[in-house]
């Protein structure tokens, strides 16, 4: 699949903010709800890899994650942060990324263990992507083969401070770069790749849309797209 | 390459609906897939769907040195990784013809009995969390990590360890290992009761698992089951005892069994192992201290190390049940061929399709968790 | 285990034409058969010698010999031992008769085999993919596909080159001690 | 001409009119047009909502030796009100697109709209009869015009017409012989003789007299032995017929027993007589006899996967509420039992409705095989939400309010078992409901309706202002209660002190524009929170937790069939055990009989059998 | 009473509901926390859950009447918690008693059925099909329980049955006169929680948390403020049927909290029936319990 374009993101300043808030309360305001985001974090119930051992003895009684407001919750509609632990194999990648869209944002993706860095200790196996990074934007790695309970939840802090700073935004480089992304995954997964989640209708209604959202890579999955079925919710944003 | 078909297809009419369970769902273990056709809540169709946990663990070893396999093998299984290095040791030793000092023997079955313990108290944790009780997995995963304590001490890792390499193992017991060895095994004793009263004995959960998932023997047998889930059938039959490996043949411990066949049974027999693990690793523990010389053989440079031609096959009993090693080596400094025959690959697929199939929707997890499959054997 | 049921199955097998038996041990017998006749041994150990349980089948590629080995592993829980019956079926067009109406574990293999390997087993039961439902590539476990070569075509890695280890490659690279220096 | 004679005469009319012109395409207009006409005169008649006025006709026949006349009271007209009103949008409901599509399948316009208004016309001449004699003859009419409608639709259909008419028969000689006892006991078919003979009959006679009318009034009410025939007869009736019966019909069942049995005889002669053995007396029997037609029917319904059949069977269970209100016989209970009758007949004719509308879209009622229209006909969805709500009697539908009176005599009067019987039948029809609203209107949109329109006006019109109906007479409960009290004066009940919103007394009241103001304010509070935060987008059904799964179009997602696993599992060896086996015992026993009656009918005239009956009868008594 | 107090009892009665609502989460996260000895949430963990829920920036929608479903869910609780006489307010108790409160309480069970019946997803269905199986196992020895205490009473009205037993002191409180009914109450109470042994509907193992499977943002926000209302809800209706609802709020606050507590301590101890087992039980014991009792209160 190499002959799809790779691309890069072309690192511009964020567009800047609507100025809706002119109420110095309103700052207060986001500063109690980001202090409230980062003290109750669901994360996703997904093993995708070995790391996953791990996480039970964090959740339970000997680290108990539930005091840092962390519960583990069953389906992405409930979560917000999606642990991938370890290795990633390419028949995952695709639910990590089907799974990633269907969380609501704002959302976290935390790359535990070395194998999201770089492949890890898989560098050379045929079935496991290598850079996470690629396909979905990481807002924290913890490093490690495996990390133990201490190091997972010291990277659970540390991605709480960023979200109580406000400086944890990566799920907006999704929608905002869907094409980098988007092209990613299609030189990995083939050209025919489509997810139930349309992301530019989600970029559109949520006013995410840069000048680096759409772009060849959403061209040819217009192109390649199978309509789900006549209840087009599917898109009106694109011929807008 | 499309993942599924969206195309545009009429609807059967049909009653029957298809459900997915897995690979993200709470009700199966590890990242694996099951998709069952029901009616109502009785499953009509069900079908494994594997693959989610593949790394080509087989191709891999092919295009490493001996020696650095020994830090891929733990992974195949993560919940019961020594298991996987002993056999794979074992099978080198086999082909080079090393002789294992007996140290490294007892040190072995050490591990490979604390292993158990632990995966055990994984493994019940796990069910109990099926069936909607919490409060035996928070109980069993913090015991459990008292044992990965020790482990840590052992080999400076919590989980895999990288400690049996080929000839024996890697250093010796810290000071006074054995003493907290036996404290914690104390502690872990004095909270089987507890284990009893909530869970084994709880009414609610006996009546819940019981008649769920039954394998009669001759099923059991026919199907490849081992392990405790072939011991849940009434068959005394455990390859620690049928074919010796490291020092087992000397030690003393029972082979429990259960005649239920069914989802309860196979937790009492793992519940009974639990004890006679702790049975077994007091006997080290007893022992141990008078065997005295080297924890490992020389061993040539094992960046250079050509293992000499030939094939050997180990087996060794994990906590799932027979755990095998297929080397071929060509006289090379990379194995030719490794086949790992994890216990799982029976019970996650076949085994699981057809206890599920004319089940409730209820049970599924409860069965998956009861053979207590581990996925990534299955995908390697 | 029962010695004089060990000698009884040795003397029987080595009678039998066409096979090669080798005992390696007391709980281990390789035999090397022939690929038309491995049915009929499995069938044979299996309904008179007890091995009723398949333990593995293990594929081998041996490209350089145009064969693929197939090495059914059974074990007895009476005798207490592991027969590994090896066979060698031409690699191409790679097909092979199924065992599965003697050992239903054998579904199982055969699949994994199959789509490891590409040998195609009539009679099983179940040959679609399990483990590479979405790979659309060679069957990875062949010897001639290059896993690294294809990661290195398929995939990209993250550049990572800090500081420490520039250092670290100008002091002569990661590792100190040269590999034949290292002794045990 | 009196008022009566009006309201009769513009019936005739209708049937005559459809009769004759019923295959014109603005034939369910006019036809539509002339009920209203009918609900005029109706309101002409409005004192007798209000107070005890009384309406004689002024046709009037000899018959053997005794004057047949027809009159109307406060009971007679809150029926009345009820069956022109369901016929009214039953016919509307009948004209636009849903008769151009009857007409498509080959079916006779004229026959349906002839048979929905001779069942109008029989049901008024049966509500205004004003003595036993007449009585009988507009229950034979009502049988008849029943059965014309109900055998429409195919030769299926006929078949449970059929086996109607085998237990309509039935239940007419059952009541032919005791209006014949009556006469030999009082000389007279007046219903003034029977009520001042009654003191003065031996319980004996008294015990056959309720078990001859009560059976025959109780097989048209579908009372539990005998109410096989009606679920079905009724789910094939063509949409708007089903409709009209499923709101009205059996209610002549009661209507005929309150005024018999309640009106004649006393809730007093009623306790006085008990059975041998038991602690029960026939007040308790009649009770037991509701608590089970609420129950059992209701089950089985649970069971159904047609839409319709669903539906029937409810309409069987819910008659249990109205009788068990009724035989209560204090204020509260019996005012709930009537004004039942009422909501159920908005709910039901809707239900019925909004599954025609399903069904002229989609072609099936098999709830397998819908699903997930709401996104396509939400109009029709909102009418069977309203009706399902009031069917199952929650807030704020007007079903709570007849609910709630029976639940609280219940109590006040002191009788658990009822009361949790009672309950136990709207669990169970809270279960069903929601399995019709979800498999039809909620989960998955199978492809081949993924381009299914909302039902045309004239269809979706009359369910609206039926749904709009039930919102409102449960919004202000007191404007039905006003007609059922002056009907509880008029039948000699004791009569329900209420307001318009519903009744108060000190024990616990009901204040229905507090309650529903209450619920609306907290559901408005409820969107308001729900609104002010976060904007949400709408997403396609594919687009769903699947188990980290790839969801596809072809395949089925949709939980439908066997939707309470769980509870069958517990209760349905019953059904199996019991109930199956009953019923289809007695399923075969009565196409034995049908058959049976059906080979004699082909053979002699009907009449002549009448007429032996009426002989054996007579004799009987004679000989007595 | 004038109007201004009504509508000051009105908006006071389900704000306070949703506060100890909020408490008795955190209370049972705590009991939780207790028994599988671990430290637990922090105090305002539950605030923190709600407003992060509802401060999620995308959320999905499968359809308006999943909304809709949301509002009635969380809509019908408000409504009826003004139902529920607290100390020093009776709100409209005197409007509709307990029967309409039962009624009522349906009403939050319904919208989210239909809720989630929207969302097209088995596992939700399922957990509705589940839930609704649940109600009619709990409700029928709650309504002999009701029946009882309305018969005993001969009131429906919540304020009076409270105002009755206070009146005699703690041997006047239901529970020492109605024994048997208050313990086939908690049997009720169990159920109507949605705790373990009952807790089918949930049931993540089997049908990924059922109802709330779909559920993302405001509208699990709005679940999570159900469940708090929820709570509150069958806690105070206990107190008021058989602990003598409130004198005041310093004694009826401990008497809520500890008729909550048991459902909650004793989930931590018991895996989840089946749902046939469920009903089984429902309909054994309890139903057992209560006619007994409902035969002492009506001699």
């Amino acid at each position: 699949m190499k002959d799809i374009k790779k691309i890069e993101i072309i690192q511009r300043p964020p567009p800047p903010e609507p100025a809706r808030r002119t109420n110095p309360l309103a700052r207060v305001f986001d500063e109690l709800v980001r202090f409230c985001q980062s003290r109750s974090m669901f994360m996703l119930h997904y093993c995708t890899g070995c790391g996953a051992i791990e996480l039970p003895p964090a959740m339970t009684s000997r680290f108990d994650m539930e005091r840092l407001g962390i519960q583990p919750m069953v389906t992405p509609r409930q979560a917000d942060i999606l642990l991938v632990t370890g290795y990633v194999s390419v028949k995952t990648l695709k639910r990590i990324i089907l799974t990633y869209e269907q969380m609501p944002s704002p959302k976290y993706v935390i790359g535990i263990c070395s194998c999201t860095v770089n492949g890890g200790m898989y560098w050379q196996s045929y079935a496991t992507a290598k850079v996470l990074k690629d396909y979905i934007p990481v807002d924290v790695y913890i490093a490690g083969c495996m990390p133990r309970p201490e190091a997972v939840i010291s990277g659970l802090r540390a991605l709480m401070e960023d979200i109580r700073t406000g400086r944890g935004d990566a799920w907006k480089k999704y929608y905002q770069n869907y094409d980098f992304y988007l092209g990613n995954q299609q030189r990995l997964f083939g050209e025919k790749w489509q997810t139930p989640t349309d992301v530019i209708a989600e970029a559109h209604h949520y006013g995410m849309m840069t000048d680096q959202t759409l772009g060849e890579h959403t061209d040819l999955l217009e192109q390649n797209e199978v309509p789900l079925d006549a209840l087009r919710t599917r898109l009106k944003a694109r011929t807008e | 390459m499309r993942p599924e078909n969206y195309q545009a297809v009429n609807h059967p009419p049909s009653n029957e609906y298809e459900l997915n369970f897995g690979p993200n769902h709470p009700g199966i273990e590890g990242n694996y897939a099951f998709k069952v056709k029901l009616n109502g809540d009785r499953v009509l169709e069900a079908r494994a769907d594997g693959g989610y946990l593949h790394r080509g663990f087989e191709k891999l070893m092919e295009g490493r040195l001996w020696i650095q396999n020994i830090a891929l093998v733990p992974r195949i299984c993560v919940p019961d990784p020594v298991p996987m290095e002993v056999c794979y040791a074992l099978a080198i030793e086999e082909l080079c013809g090393l002789e294992v000092p007996e140290r490294a023997q007892w040190i072995r079955v050490m591990q490979l009995e604390m292993s158990r313990v632990a995966a055990h108290l994984f493994a019940f944790g796990g069910h109990a969390a099926t069936t909607g009780m919490y409060t035996p997995m928070f109980w069993g995963i913090a015991d459990r990590d008292l044992i990965l304590d020790r482990f840590e001490e052992l080999t400076g890792g919590r989980v895999y360890h990288i400690y049996n390499i080929p000839g024996g193992v890697r250093r010796d017991l810290p000071e006074g290992y054995l003493g907290r060895l036996s404290g914690l095994l104390d502690y872990l004793e004095s909270r089987l009761p507890d284990y009893d009263n909530l869970f084994f004995t709880n009414q609610v959960f006996v009546r819940r698992a019981r008649d769920v998932g039954t394998m009669t023997q001759a099923q059991a047998l026919k199907w490849g089951v081992t392990g405790p889930n072939l011991r849940a059938t009434g068959l005394a039959l455990d390859v620690r005892r049928d074919d010796p490996y490291l020092v087992y043949g000397r030690l003393e411990f029972d082979v429990p069994t259960e005649a239920g066949g069914d989802a309860l049974a196979r937790n009492l027999v793992r519940r009974s192992e639990l004890q006679q693990s702790i049975h077994i690793l007091r006997q080290v523990i007893d022992r141990l201290p008078e065997i005295d010389g080297p924890i490992r053989c020389p061993i040539p440079n094992p960046l250079a190390w050509n293992v000499p031609a030939g094939e050997a096959y180990t087996r060794v009993e994990s906590s799932k049940g027979e755990l095998a090693y297929y080397v071929v080596s060509t006289g090379g400094g990379k194995p030719y061929r490794v086949h790992v025959r994890g216990p799982s690959s029976m019970h996650a697929v076949q085994v699981l399709e057809r206890l599920a199939v004319g089940s409730r929707l209820e049970d599924i997890a409860q069965i998956m968790f009861s053979l207590d499959a581990c996925p990534p054997e299955v995908d390697r | 285990m029962d010695k004089n049921l060990n000698v009884w199955l040795d003397n029987l097998l080595q009678e039998i034409e066409g096979i090669k038996f080798r005992r390696k041990s007391t709980r281990r017998v390789r035999i090397d058969v022939a690929m038309d006749a491995l049915p009929t041994l499995l069938e044979l150990l299996q309904g008179r010698a007890s091995y009723v349980h398949l333990s593995a089948i293990t594929c081998v590629d041996w490209p350089d010999d145009g064969e693929f080995e197939l090495v059914y592993h059974v074990w007895s829980y009476e005798t207490q031992s592991l027969v590994s019956a090896h066979t060698r079926i031409p690699r191409d067009p790679g097909v092979y008769l199924s065992i599965y109406d003697l050992y239903e574990p054998a579904a199982f293999f055969e699949r994994d085999i199959h789509e490891m390997f590409g040998v195609f087993f009539e009679g099983s039961p179940d040959m679609e993919k399990f483990i590479l439902t979405e790979w659309d590539g060679p069957p990875p476990m062949r010897k001639e596909f290059d896993s690294e070569a294809f990661v290195n075509q398929q995939f990209e890695w993250q550049p990572y080159h800090p500081d420490w280890l520039k250092e670290l490659e100008e002091e002569g690279g990661g590792v100190t001690t040269r590999p034949e220096d290292i002794r045990w | 001409m009196t008022p009566l004679d009006h309201l009769l005469l513009l019936s005739a009319l209708t049937a005559v009119f459809t009769l004759a012109a019923g295959n014109i395409r603005s034939a369910g207009w006019i036809a539509t047009l002339l009920y209203a006409a009918q609900g005029l005169a109706l309101v002409k008649m409005w004192g007798m909502g209000y107070g005890p006025e009384v309406a004689d006709s002024s046709i009037s026949f000899q018959l053997l030796g005794q004057t047949m006349h027809w009159r109307f009271d406060s009971l007679s007209w809150f029926f009345a009100l009820i069956t022109v009103g369901a016929g009214f949008f039953s016919s509307w409901f009948a004209s636009g697109g849903w008769a151009d599509h009857y007409r498509a399948q080959g079916n006779s316009l004229r026959l349906f709209h002839s048979a929905l208004a001779l069942n109008v016309f029989s049901m008024l001449v049966l509500l205004a009869s004003g003595d036993l004699l007449s009585l009988f003859i507009g229950w034979e009419l009502v049988s008849w015009a029943s059965f014309l409608i109900m055998g429409l639709a195919s030769t299926r259909a006929m078949g449970y017409a059929m086996r109607y008419l085998t237990y309509a028969i039935a239940g007419a000689m059952a009541i032919l012989m005791g209006i014949v006892m009556v006469h030999a006991q009082t000389g007279s078919f007046e219903f003034a003789a029977l009520a001042a003979a009654v003191p003065g009959m031996s319980n004996g006679t008294l015990w056959l007299l309720l078990l001859l009318f009560g059976g025959g009034f109780g097989v048209k009410m579908a009372l539990v032995p005998v109410h096989l025939w009606q679920a079905k007869a009724y789910a094939e009736t063509p949409g708007p017929g089903a409709a009209f019966l499923g709101a009205i019909s059996s209610r002549m069942g009661l209507f005929a027993l309150i005024l018999v049995i309640i009106q004649l005889v006393g809730i007093g002669r009623l306790v006085g007589m008990s059975i041998p053995y038991t602690f029960l007396d026939a007040r308790d029997l009649l009770a037991w006899v509701a608590v089970f037609t609420m129950i059992f029917p209701t089950y089985i319904a649970l069971r159904q996967h047609d839409a319709r059949r669903l539906l029937a069977w409810h309409g069987v269970g819910q008659t249990g509420y109205m009788l068990l209100g009724v035989v209560i016989m204090d204020d509260l209970g019996s005012a709930g039992g009537l004004m039942h009758v009422f909501n159920y007949a908005t709910y039901q004719a809707m239900l019925f409705m909004s599954v025609s509308a399903i069904m002229y879209r989609t072609g099936t009622a098999d709830l397998n095989q819908l699903g997930g229209l709401v996104t396509r006909m939400p109009l029709t969805f909102i009418a069977m939400l309203v009706g399902i709500i009031g069917l199952a009697g929650l807030p704020p539908m007007n079903g709570f309010v007849s609910k709630w009176l029976i639940y609280r005599s219940l109590v006040a009067e002191g009788m658990p078992l009822l009361f949790v019987g009672a309950v136990i039948g709207t669990l169970g029809t809270i279960l069903s409901v929601y399995k019709l609203i979800h498999n039809s209107f909620l989960g998955q949109l199978r492809l081949e309706h993924a381009k299914v329109e909302e039902a045309p006006w004239s269809m979706t019109l009359p369910m609206l202002s039926l749904a709009a109906i039930v919102f409102l007479t449960g919004y202000f409960p007191g404007v039905v209660l006003d007609w059922i009290s002056a009907l509880q004066a008029s039948v000699g009940l004791p009569v329900l002190a209420h307001h318009l919103g519903g009744v108060h007394f000190a024990q616990g009241g009901l204040d229905m524009i507090w309650i529903n103001s209450l619920l609306i304010a907290g559901i408005a509070i409820g969107a308001l929170i729900f609104y002010s935060t976060g904007r949400s987008q709408r997403v396609h059904q594919l687009d769903n937790y699947a188990g980290g799964h790839f969801l596809s179009a072809d395949v089925r997602y949709q939980y439908s069939d066997n939707f309470y696993p769980g509870l069958l599992h517990l209760i349905g060896p019953w059904y199996r055990k019991s109930f199956r086996w009953a019923e289809s015992a007695l399923v075969s026993l009565t196409d034995a009989l049908s058959l049976a009656m059906q080979g004699l009918y082909r053979q002699v005239q009907p009449s002549i059998y009448l007429l032996i009956t009426v002989v054996i009868a007579l004799s009987w008594v004679n000989i007595r | 009473m004038s109007w201004q107090e009504l509508l000051l009892e009105l908006t006071l009665m389900p704000l306070l509901a949703f506060v100890i609502g909020l408490a008795m989460v955190l209370m049972m996260r705590r009991i939780a926390a207790q028994i599988q000895r671990r430290v637990g949430p922090p105090l305002l963990q539950p605030i923190y859950d709600i407003v992060k829920l509802y401060s999620k920036q995308t959320q999905i929608s499968h359809g308006f009447i999943h909304e809709l479903g949301i509002m009635m869910a969380v809509g019908g609780y408000i409504a009826a918690e003004a139902l529920l006489p607290v100390p020093g307010m009776d709100g409209l108790a005197d409007k509709g008693g307990l029967i309409t409160l039962i009624y009522f309480l349906m009403v939050p069970t319904l919208g989210m059925a239909l809720g989630v019946g929207q969302c097209a997803n088995p596992n939700g269905s399922i957990g509705i099909s589940r839930a609704l199986t649940a109600m009619l196992a709990y409700d029928i020895p709650f309504v002999i329980v009701v029946f009882g205490v309305a018969f005993h009473y001969q009131t429906t009205n919540l304020a009076e049955i409270a105002a009755i037993q206070q009146a005699h002191g703690v041997s006047g409180w239901g529970m020492m006169e109605m024994p048997l009914l208050a313990l086939a109450a908690l049997f009720a109470l169990q159920g109507m929680m949605g705790k373990q042994p009952f807790e089918v509907y949930i049931a993540p193992a089997e049908i990924a948390t059922g109802p709330m499977v779909e559920m993302s943002g405001k509208f699990m926000g709005g679940l999570f403020v159900m469940q708090s209302f929820q709570y509150y809800t069958a806690g105070v209706l206990y107190t008021i049927l058989f602990l003598g609802g409130g004198e005041n709020w310093l004694t009826f606050l401990p008497k809520i909290f500890a008729v909550v507590a048991i459902p909650m301590t004793i989930a931590m101890l018991f895996p989840r029936f089946r749902t046939e087992d469920l009903v089984r039980l429902m309909w054994k014991w309890p139903v057992m319990a209560g006619l007994l009792g409902l035969a002492f209160v009506m001699n």
